[in-house]
């Protein structure tokens, strides 16, 4: 059916944009000291980056560590 | 149907609330590498916890003194 | 009407699991000052159920004086 | 119906606001007793901060020269 | 349609409400430092309606800066 | 319709992100008056990092090695 592949897309299209607001405004608040200037410096860029890779390890880890838990 | 729904909402909420936890905890510097180590004592802390806290507060409400009021 | 009856049994249970999540979530930040060991302190078990009765205390004292306010 | 499910949500936010902001002010450690005097006081000074912000963001939204902005 | 009117009227209504439930939890949190009394100090008054007029100003700077991004 | 609704939904959020991060960003001090300059590039500076972030999650999520456990 063409209507619920077309809401399924819709839906996980949603659901990647919803993650990446809530990444930025995590990472933002961690990661940008103060906003005396428009562009991001290297170590801010690198901080963001590590932000969102380290948040999607601890996640990985704690789905594998519950499923472990559950046995 | 209704008690599957809910069974995945509640795992969702604690998938959710430990990997904050535990990010903030095992990440103060968000340059550092990751510790898998301490996310894992993390998970496991936050599960003792979630059941003192879970003890503590139907403990509360069985309690006739003030459970009308909870 | 025991669907009624079920369906309301089950929103009163998902009630308490979802304050059992909150609660948690609120006194982990508050009690757990690091986690360099699996294991709860006796310290922390007990500032964890302090945290839950204090909070309870304070949202029943919260009621009744919004009640009091009212009149 | 829909003005009583309203007044609901209303209560609610309010009872829920005004425990978390008094329980962060009023216990800073979680291991003394409540203090109910503190909670009280903290509940009143909650409500008159409430009228406040009220009749700043009403008289913003009334305001025609910013009003179609917010 | 005065069903449709009133539900309008009402859902504007609650927006309202909401923001000034929002507004009140933040602007508590910034302003008022102690509760070890009932009345606001007049600096926490002056407070609480510059931080009400501060963060609808910052909005607003913002949807203007967005459209402007935009174009 | 859906997709409306969506862009809409993704906007407001992004605003109401915006305007918390950048208030408490600008404004330290809630006694000071706003600083417009201040907004403009805590603005700018939080749509470079949407879009780092964008990237990187992203990329993660077309890595095969590691995108089905996300």
């Amino acid at each position: 059916n063409e209507m619920v592949t077309f809401l399924d897309n819709e839906t996980s299209k949603q659901k990647v944009q919803m993650s990446i607001h809530q990444f930025t405004n995590t990472c933002f608040r961690n990661c940008v000291a103060s906003a005396n200037s428009s562009s991001l410096s290297p170590q801010e860029e690198q901080c963001l980056a590590n932000c969102v890779n380290n948040f999607l390890d601890t996640k990985i880890r704690v789905v594998k560590g519950l499923q472990h838990v559950k046995e | 149907q209704v008690q599957q729904e809910l069974a995945l909402a509640n795992a969702t909420e604690l998938v959710n609330n430990i990997t904050d936890n535990c990010f903030q905890k095992c990440l103060s510097n968000p340059y550092s590498d990751p510790q898998p180590n301490c996310v894992d004592q993390c998970l496991n802390k936050y599960l003792k916890a979630w059941n003192t806290v879970s003890k503590t507060y139907i403990a509360r409400i069985q309690d006739p003194s003030t459970s009308g009021e909870i």
